[in-house]
């Protein structure tokens, strides 16, 4: 058991330190959820892609370098630490990405990553639908065969990036026993007869209604899809299976990739020194939250090399993903609650944080959004009691 | 010993939640945001005609006041309509300005009082208890400062900043200005002035939480998920039940800092009119999911209203604080 | 809307503060969970009972005083404030009396009521069995029909005060359907036929198995009934009609005087001057909790009033006592959490308060069991989000 | 970087673990409430034969160690099986003794060390980071102090205190005794000895929630309410997944702590243990309902335990400082 670095490891560290010292602009960029920030943000992929930054664990034919797992939570940590960017090429690179390495073609993956990597293109994902939140089975969106591709038609939303995105991926019913909202009339399995595509937002048939967040951002949208034509080129996997295949994208997102501990160690790094600085020292009050916030950091990055190293001796992850989902989550919003408090009356404005990281407004809003999405920290308690702890399934 | 609201009371709120209800709060709030007052202060002219505005004023400057107990049923109802503007300040520069003149300050208060007691006027003010910035700065009809024992008549008033709470929206008074009175006396004032209008603030914050409740509730009982509404699965049952819980035991709180003004009640009102209003708004976002995520969505009015007053007139950490302070 | 006391409540509070400083033991009574403690706590309820103190609501006749509710709350005010021993007849008065005043014959009052002013008997309870803690509706123990009177058999359990009780009190199956645990064999509607009885704890037939709680004290004992006599005199109400009467005390027991608001407010003054008095005073870290235990009881204080007025305006309160339940219960916990971690290392001693009033740890220990007994917490949640939100039944 | 326990250390666990489970510690834990050490010496014994008491006690002092790792694995086991007497403290006097060899101060190791690496004694002791009470002083072989820069063999203790956990008895040492040690190397080798106090407590409490966490998920399956298991209620399921996230959270804090053994990462794995199983032990009692408020039910010895774990060698909010404090 240790937490040593080979040197080849720190080496690599060093290597991503210096880049990133060199590189990383001097004041934070405008935020990706606007049409400015989201311009500002490309660009940044454009430059980490430059040098290979952009996807390190990827392979060098895709514009990577190859980097393991340990490499890739290694740069994670130093990119982080060195106030860097938001990723807005996120959604592609967790979500998209590890799909295609399990699912897609050879062709496809020639043609997707690279731009992919560079930032050329920038994917939103479509999962939602109106009328199914975290019940991805219930989707009504359809995919219709035609002649060389399929035709969507349907409405998609919680739609993240896809305000400003330029493509967009998905599920789509293809298959027979269109499912409705209550129990009586669902299909016995609403799970079957999905499809799993790409497609671009300027498609003719495609409209694209970016909606604001609670801080009124456009951090997604809503798509409203009228026999919108995708070439056949663009199914990845059979037609019909494309909830196995998500599934093993969602138990991406949920696991390992989606939040590095990078970001929490920089943030509660922020947050000592912020409270070190409070003019008034000898209020202890908010010690111990500030505290809780440097060991929940720890926690979830000595988690994550725990998981690393299982990974590396071959090992896998399922249901203990729910776990990671519901901790960082709830983690997250708790450590910028603190933040907002440290800052007094200023704790409420959307510019009122100091100039030496991210907004914590800002961030506080994102966090808010953790426990609900890529299955809502409810379905994930009775997903632990259920697959973890064996509990009897049935009620709820 | 009666610590209930009497006929006349209720009756005064359920006509504030009609006239409140009709008035279509929500357009007036979302427009306030965009820095149009106007169907604002068509909300403010109804509240005047209800008298709102008369009840933290003195008989002797066209008040009817000064009625601690009304203003809280007046603000609960304020909380739960969302409405906009700077509501609890106006309480708070009529209180300062009738206290100044019981200490023999008459001036300020003949000079401004009527109008406010008709709502005819709105103000705005920063104090020594209140942060550097006024709510509303660039809408209020009067920006007082009273920092440093001076009451002073703000020459105007800096960037307007805005807050996680669209409908809020802040800017620091400009320094100097006409000096309007000076003195302990000012300091004096600004301490009733600050009690009022955390007690104002507690008021509208649970008004706040209850609106989020009861949007929640009437959510649960349709949303379907999995074959059924969400309001059948325990978890959202208990964290529902949870949230009232702590309405329930804010609500004697609010009315009891209403009845006695003892800087412990205000206090403890204001904790926990703060944390149980954003506790009820972080279970509404949760139960609504993306949908309460977003700014179109009504709910946002109240969830972001929430996280803002939990902290305006200073946080729970703050008010604990003298809590204690209030019992040495 | 006001806080005043009349000239005569006024009066009244300083008659019992009067009473109580001359009568009040200067230092706490041994634990009432002890042998010793028992009978010492009984001398005291004789002591009260002198001089009319003991059950100051109740008529004249039976050893009150006919307070109403407002002087009931300020004698109980008072009473805690002065530092009086915890009350040994509490079953019987809480849960007993208002049952036999609401259904009780008059030569049953005539009988129970004044011996039980004096502490002459004590009363335990008898609710519980070991297969049905929460669902009530599911008891087993019998009262059969004999000459004159009934004959009890069964098993008892969590019976309060009964290791050192002189009576009891509780239901018993005398109609068709015994129940059985699982939900098939569950009669239609198990809560028919039960009766509401009262029985000696020393008649033959009755064995007392006193049962320790967490800190070791027998605070409650199992009851092994076999074929106990009890003469039809000692039936309360009429037979078969014991789950209505039952639940009226039930009811009571979560409402207004289970826990007076004097004992929390007490408690937290307590707390307050404890905090103050700590040797590191630039040490704020608890003090956010310390302000929480005050404003916790004046909470429960102002709420109680709020619900005293509205009962003495005619109003009834029905589900709400869940609410009631729920906040006092986990108030009572967090503000003994709190004052254990005040005393540090000596938080885990049975006997490590400070002489200024009850010990902490016992007392924490019996919080403890306040979200468990009179309906847990999770079934007052239930009730709370069914009767007072709405919310639909059915699944749990 | 390999975070991982090794196939040996894994074996160890399970070792001491089918060990434990046949050694009847429940019993032995009662005896030792009831101030009967025979059972629990008996238990110690077999602890000693799987090799222990030697894990911290380097290899000069026919020890093994000091391996941290181990010593953690081998604290969860006995947190899982609450096992009675003075476990962490016989590990801190060791790493006392041990650490001031280190610093010249050979003579207490050469005379202590070996019996306390073969388990042949027990000890217990005072530390300045420590409350004044002693561990089962009156149990144990060894009652040390070393406060004011003095180590010395106590000659005799106070009387006996008992514990909301039945078996665990405090004594504070009596002042003076043989002197054996004295200066700044003390005090270093106090802190040391401090530092895996804090680790030991940490894995102990560790499994003492991973105890309460299996029988209560055990118990949930079986006991019916209302016609069906408790389990399948959802707010029953969903407080045991919160206990899992937060002990599955604690466990790579633990153990992070043991291989660094840096003093930030012990007091972040002190915290988390203390309120994770402490969490669990509210839970645990609560979802068992009165049964589990019995001393005479089992779960009794690990709900008393996991709170006062919670506080013993400092309370959370004591090492909540020493987490930022670490920072410096």
């Amino acid at each position: 058991m240790d937490l040593e670095f080979t040197p080849e490891e720190a080496e690599f560290r060093q290597r991503a330190r210096d880049w990133l010292a060199a590189h990383v602009p001097p004041r934070p960029l405008p935020s990706l959820e606007t049409a400015e920030g989201f311009t500002a943000h490309r660009a940044w992929e454009r430059e980490l892609a430059a040098d290979r930054w952009s996807v390190v664990s990827w392979p060098e034919e895709y514009g990577g370098q190859g980097a393991d797992i340990v490499k890739w939570l290694v740069f994670e940590e130093e990119y982080y630490a060195a106030g860097a960017p938001g990723r807005v090429s996120q959604n592609g690179i967790n979500l998209l990405a590890p799909t295609l390495f399990d699912f897609g073609t050879e062709e496809q993956r020639a043609r997707v990553l690279p731009a992919m990597a560079t930032g050329e293109v920038i994917w939103a994902q479509a999962w939602s639908e109106p009328e199914s939140g975290s019940d991805l089975a219930s989707l009504r969106s359809t995919a219709r065969r035609t002649d060389g591709g399929w035709l969507l038609s349907g409405q998609k939303t919680w739609s993240s990036r896809a305000a400003f995105a330029d493509r967009a991926f998905g599920l789509f019913r293809s298959g027979p026993g269109e499912p409705h909202g209550t129990a009586a009339d669902r299909p016995a399995k609403p799970h079957h007869g999905l499809t799993y595509l790409m497609f671009p937002l300027d498609a003719d048939g495609v409209t694209v209604r970016p909606v604001g967040r609670l801080d009124g951002k456009p951090a997604f949208a809503e798509l409203f899809l009228d026999d919108v034509f995708v070439p056949d080129e663009d199914v990845i996997g059979e037609p019909g299976q494309g909830w196995r295949i998500a599934m093993s994208t969602t138990g991406n997102e949920r696991g390992l990739t989606l939040r590095s501990p990078g970001r929490f160690l920089a943030a509660a790094d922020r947050l000592v020194r912020q409270w070190r600085a409070r003019t008034d020292t000898a209020d202890t009050a908010l010690r111990d939250r500030v505290a809780d916030a440097v060991i929940g950091a720890r926690a979830y990055e000595l988690f994550t090399w725990a998981n690393a190293s299982r990974f590396t001796a071959g090992g896998t992850i399922g249901a203990e993903s729910s776990l990671n989902k519901v901790f960082w989550s709830e983690y997250d919003i708790a450590l910028h609650e603190t933040a907002l408090d440290l800052l007094g009356p200023d704790g409420e404005l959307l510019d009122g944080s100091p100039a030496d990281g991210p907004d914590w407004t800002e961030g506080y809003v994102f966090s808010l959004a953790g426990p609900i999405y890529a299955g809502t920290n409810e379905i994930q308690r009775d997903i632990i009691a259920e697959r973890l702890l064996g509990l009897p399934k049935g009620r709820r | 010993m009666r610590f209930l609201l009497d006929d006349e009371q209720r009756e005064f709120a359920r006509s504030l939640d009609a006239m409140l209800t009709a008035a279509d709060t929500v357009a007036a709030a979302r427009a306030w945001g965009a820095g149009e007052h106007g169907p604002g202060r068509a909300v403010w002219a109804r509240l005047a005609d209800a008298g709102v505005f008369a009840l933290p004023v003195p008989e002797e400057y066209e008040g009817v006041g000064p009625l601690s107990v009304e203003t809280a049923v007046a603000f609960v109802e304020l909380g739960r309509h969302a409405v906009p503007g700077p509501v609890v300040e106006t309480v708070a520069a009529a209180v300062l300005l009738a206290q100044l003149a019981e200490a023999g300050e008459r001036e300020p208060a003949k000079r401004f009082l009527p109008s406010l007691a008709s709502g005819a006027a709105s103000a705005t003010l920063t104090l020594p208890q209140s942060g550097p910035l006024a709510l509303d700065a660039d809408a209020a009809d009067l920006v007082l400062t009273a920092v440093d024992g001076e009451l002073r008549l703000a020459p105007g008033h800096a960037r307007v900043r805005r807050s996680l709470d669209p409908a809020r929206r802040l800017a620091a008074p400009l320094p100097g200005g006409e000096l309007l009175a000076s003195g302990p006396a000012v300091t004096a004032a600004a301490r009733h002035a600050t009690a009022w209008a955390a007690l104002a603030t507690a008021a509208q914050s649970l008004g706040v939480g209850l609106a989020l409740l009861d949007r929640t509730v009437a959510y649960a009982k349709q949303r379907a998920q999995f074959g059924a509404p969400i309001g059948t699965f325990q978890a959202v049952k208990h964290r529902l039940a949870d949230v009232l819980v702590r309405l329930e035991f804010t609500r004697p709180l609010v009315f009891g800092a209403a009845t006695t003004l003892a800087p412990g009640d205000v206090a403890a009102a204001k904790v926990s009119a703060g944390e149980s209003a954003y506790g009820a708004a972080r279970a509404a976002l949760q139960l609504h999911g993306a949908i309460g995520y977003t700014a179109e969505f009504d709910l946002s009015l109240w969830l972001t209203k929430a996280r803002a007053l939990r902290g305006a007139w200073g946080d729970p950490g703050v008010w604990r604080e003298r809590v204690l302070a209030a019992r040495e």
